[in-house]
């Protein structure tokens, strides 16, 4: 079921960014146990106090849903993604994960499906 | 049939305690191997990522310089670790995971069970020991439903799945308990022990749960930052 | 990214000497990428140090802040309220954050916990490699990628020098691989030495003078 | 004629030139130069100045330079680029020129890690062939590094050195070859000791006709003892022994290691006076000052040329 306003991403792009990280990505997904003690490893966490910025809150909601929805997803969804891999990370990569979850690498994957689809860092915020 | 007579039914009880263990630990361990492998091939092992440094090849071992005095006790090094940042949830997980393993593979049943079928059994706890584990996991996972419930950042990333793996985990020690101390109808309640058990073993390599072995293989085999053991393999 | 590493201890105590209440900033930049200065450091030093001053008197304290990137003004929103309660400023970034930092809050001393130590790759966990000394003049184009400003322990311009040591390695130390060496041996492979074989004039150094970067299409609104 | 000085006569003229070196010392004392520099009076066509040397601090090399002037041998000022900015550099050349020094050397210089001052900043402005260039353009063009004209600039003659050895051996003739085109009127090499490579290093140089526009003056050092030997087999950057020398010293009885060294230096001399493309040697005797009339002697290059 194709949303109309998928019609503008390419969807074959992001799929092909989505295959090239596969294993690794479908495999950490899968082992996340939703736990959340990633978020005090968060200095951005430790500002805001909220969610969004927790490390796992930014995987499952960019790289995670995108998975899920195999690359089928709105320019609206990327460009909140875009803000919870950008505005919400600075990708200084010391997030802690209990199970060992590369979470800067999902973080990066997600920055680059962005960046596919022309949806860029924003320096006007 | 009522629904509780498919449970007490001969057919079921045969079943369950029968073939459908046999199976259920064969997909365990095949699974668990194949998930082992998979993990281990996402990993190399490799001393540096990227392009070697010429000078990483002949760089001989540095000798090991005198270590300083450390200012912080093990222990106020240890409140700087996840343990100091979230104590609670440290010590339940701690206990958490390990009575999900200890009772059952100690329990005293299951051993007379094994004992039965091939002749060898290990030891075991006494029936007592594995009532009181078995609550103490009990209250462990009901802190985890509260805290998926109630705590706002962990229902953020809540979903149901989270919810149904909650299940599948617990119920095998609920429906255990209430045969144990006989309640409800116990021939329902330990077809229902079984069945869960044996769909707890079949998920293990197939869903969340294989955070068992990931976090095994990541957490010491596997450097990072925050790595438990000498790992020198990484990602690929 | 730019690499530094922490002072020692007692340096970084000395230099906070006499101020009561102390509020280390860490960098979710840099200095946190090479693990010298972000928020687990910040922890790290801060309890350490918060020990020393319990040994001693107890007089003095130190809370900890970590912000995006030190080098950038915007991100210092939070700050200033959280300074009324403070007198002294500890920075783990790298020198150019701790500079900004005090240059914002120019009434508080601002002291680095950190050494700058150079602009360097990661090459593991840990473990960071210099590779530019921001001379402002890239000559990587001709010598393969390879820096002999700051690799060449002499940065030489025209080759190796006479005291490459066998298996190629640069006189200074037989651990360390003679940057010309390797730039030959790339070179060579790549068919490009005719690069080398040319005197290469001498380096204009731009880095003698404070530099302000602005970019061709910034240059008019910043009226240069 | 580019300098007018000793060695560039000797040289112009076809002699087989010999050149010594002295070290300066560690201190004000007039008197060591001038010790050491009498030794090799009527030895050598020239000396060489070293210029903190191993990056131990010294005497400067102009100012030594000066006193040995006084002792009527000329001076090869050497120069490297470790301790000196392009500013520096050019005013010690004009300094030295207008003192009548006639000759300079050009070296990048052992790191300053070896020396007595292992954290000094390293100067490192300009390297050793962009020095060739530099004194090149003083001289010919009369003109600065910068372009302003120079009133009366100095007509020095260039030397630069080689290393036939270091890695990667390829590249070495190369580097001679750019020395060459940056303006190196002489060439002196590291010490000498693995002959077969240096043979064919000079059959590349003279395959390139590099030979025929710089004058080759080939490095050689007594080894004093076996110690010396190992010591510079192991520890000196850039030095090629085979094991052959050391065997050979292995043979000599201890208190004979010193004239066996000196043989194996004089049979080596031989040798370059033979090679096609080896100008001249430049003998290096490392406190050994007073050992050098008796080298020469026995290596047969005396009496030496007066030019004039």
């Amino acid at each position: 079921m194709l949303d109309n306003s998928t019609t503008e991403i390419d969807t074959v792009s992001i799929q092909h960014i989505l295959n090239k990280n596969k294993t690794k990505m479908k495999l950490s997904l899968k082992v996340c146990a939703h736990c959340t003690m990633c978020a005090e490893s968060c200095f951005l966490y430790m500002i805001h106090r909220k969610p969004e910025y927790m490390p796992s809150y930014k995987f499952i909601n960019t790289i995670g849903k995108i998975y899920q929805k195999k690359g089928n997803v709105s320019r609206e969804f990327l460009e909140k993604a875009r803000d919870l891999v950008w505005e919400n990370c600075v990708l200084c990569t010391r997030c802690y994960c209990p199970i060992g979850i590369d979470i800067p690498s999902m973080i990066a994957v997600g920055r680059s499906i962005c960046r596919s689809q022309g949806i860029e860092q924003r320096h006007d915020k | 049939m009522e629904i509780s007579n498919i449970f007490s039914s001969a057919l079921l009880y045969n079943l369950a305690r029968g073939p459908l263990v046999w199976i259920s630990f064969l997909v365990f361990f095949a699974g668990s191997i194949f998930q082992i492998l998979r993990i281990l091939s996402l990993t190399k092992n490799d001393e540096r990522i990227g392009i070697q440094a010429k000078d990483s090849k002949n760089k001989k071992k540095p000798a090991k310089e005198k270590k300083k005095e450390a200012i912080l006790s093990w222990f106020q090094q240890l409140k700087l670790t996840i343990v100091g940042v979230s104590p609670i949830m440290i010590i339940v997980t701690t206990v958490f995971h390990i009575c999900l393993f200890v009772v059952p593979v100690f329990l005293l049943a299951h051993n007379i069970m094994l004992d039965d079928a091939w002749g060898l059994s290990i030891i075991t706890f006494s029936e007592k020991t594995a009532d009181i584990l078995t609550i103490i996991f009990l209250a462990t996972a009901l802190f985890f439903l509260l805290r998926r419930l109630f705590v706002g950042r962990v229902r953020s990333i809540t979903s149901l799945y989270d919810c149904f793996i909650w299940i599948i985990a617990t119920a095998p020690f609920l429906t255990g308990f209430l045969a144990y101390h006989q309640m409800f109808d116990y021939r329902t309640v330990i077809v229902l022990h079984m069945l869960f058990g044996e769909l707890m073993l079949i998920a293990i390599p197939f869903t969340k749960f294989t955070h068992m072995f990931f976090f095994f293989i990541f957490r010491f085999f596997v450097k990072s930052e925050y790595s438990l053991g000498k790992g020198n393999r990484s990602w690929y | 990214m730019v690499k530094s590493e922490r002072k020692p201890i007692e340096e970084i105590k000395d230099s906070i000497k006499g101020y009561k209440n102390i509020l280390n900033i860490g960098c979710g930049g840099c200095s946190s990428v090479c693990l010298s200065g972000g928020q687990r450091e910040v922890n790290m030093l801060n309890a350490e140090l918060n020990t020393l001053f319990k040994a001693e008197n107890g007089s003095q304290k130190i809370d900890g802040y970590t912000i995006e990137r030190q080098c950038n003004a915007k991100y210092y929103y939070d700050l200033p309220e959280i300074l009324l309660n403070y007198d002294c400023i500890l920075s783990m970034a790298c020198g150019a954050g701790v500079q900004l930092a005090a240059e914002i809050f120019s009434n508080k001393p601002v002291f680095p916990a950190v050494n700058t130590v150079s602009i360097g790759i990661d090459r593991d966990i840990g473990m960071y490699e210099e590779k530019c000394r921001a001379c402002g003049q890239c000559v990587l184009g001709y010598t393969a990628g390879i820096c002999p400003v700051t690799r060449c322990a002499k940065s030489l311009f025209n080759g190796p020098c006479g005291g490459t040591n066998g298996g190629g390695m640069c006189e200074i130390s037989n651990e360390i691989p003679c940057a010309w060496h390797d730039i030959y041996e790339r070179l060579k492979e790549q068919n490009r030495l005719d690069d080398i074989l040319k005197i290469q004039p001498v380096m204009m150094w731009q880095n003698q003078v404070q530099r302000t970067t602005i970019q061709e299409p910034y240059k008019e609104r910043y009226g240069k | 004629m580019k300098s007018g000085s000793n060695l560039e006569k000797v040289l112009e003229a076809g002699h087989f030139a010999f050149t010594g070196e002295v070290g300066p010392p560690r201190g004000s004392n007039v008197e060591a130069v001038k010790k050491k520099a009498r030794y090799l009076k009527g030895m050598v066509d020239m000396v060489n100045i070293t210029d903190n040397q191993t990056a131990m601090v010294r005497m400067s090399s102009w100012a030594a330079s000066l006193f040995v002037m006084q002792e009527d041998l000329e001076p090869n000022f050497q120069m490297v680029c470790r301790d000196r900015n392009r500013l520096a550099m050019q005013a010690d050349i004009l300094g030295a020129y207008a003192h009548g020094i006639r000759n300079i050397l050009c070296l990048s210089g052992d790191h300053q890690k070896f020396g007595d001052h292992p954290y000094a900043k390293g100067v490192f402005d300009i390297d050793s062939i962009q020095l060739v260039a530099l004194i090149k353009k003083m001289r010919d063009e009369g003109k600065f590094l910068g372009g302003a004209d120079i009133d009366t600039p100095p007509k020095l003659f260039i030397g630069a050195a080689a290393n036939p050895f270091g890695d990667p051996f390829e590249w070495r003739v190369h580097r001679l070859a750019k020395k060459v085109e940056a303006g190196a009127d002489f060439i002196q090499t590291q010490c000498i000791y693995n002959m077969k490579k240096m043979r064919e290093w000079i059959h590349q140089a003279n395959d390139m006709g590099l030979t025929e526009k710089t004058y080759i003056l080939a490095g050689v050092t007594p080894m004093k003892s076996l110690g010396m030997a190992r010591y510079m087999k192991s520890s000196v950057p850039g030095m090629d022994v085979p094991d052959e020398i050391i065997n050979r010293l292995k043979g000599a009885e201890k208190k004979k290691q010193a004239a066996e060294g000196i043989k194996m230096a004089c049979e080596q001399i031989e040798e370059f006076k033979e090679m096609k493309g080896v100008a001249g040697v430049h003998l290096m005797a490392i406190e050994w000052e007073h050992k050098v009339p008796e080298i020469a002697e026995q290596a047969k290059v005396l009496p030496r040329p007066v030019m004039n």
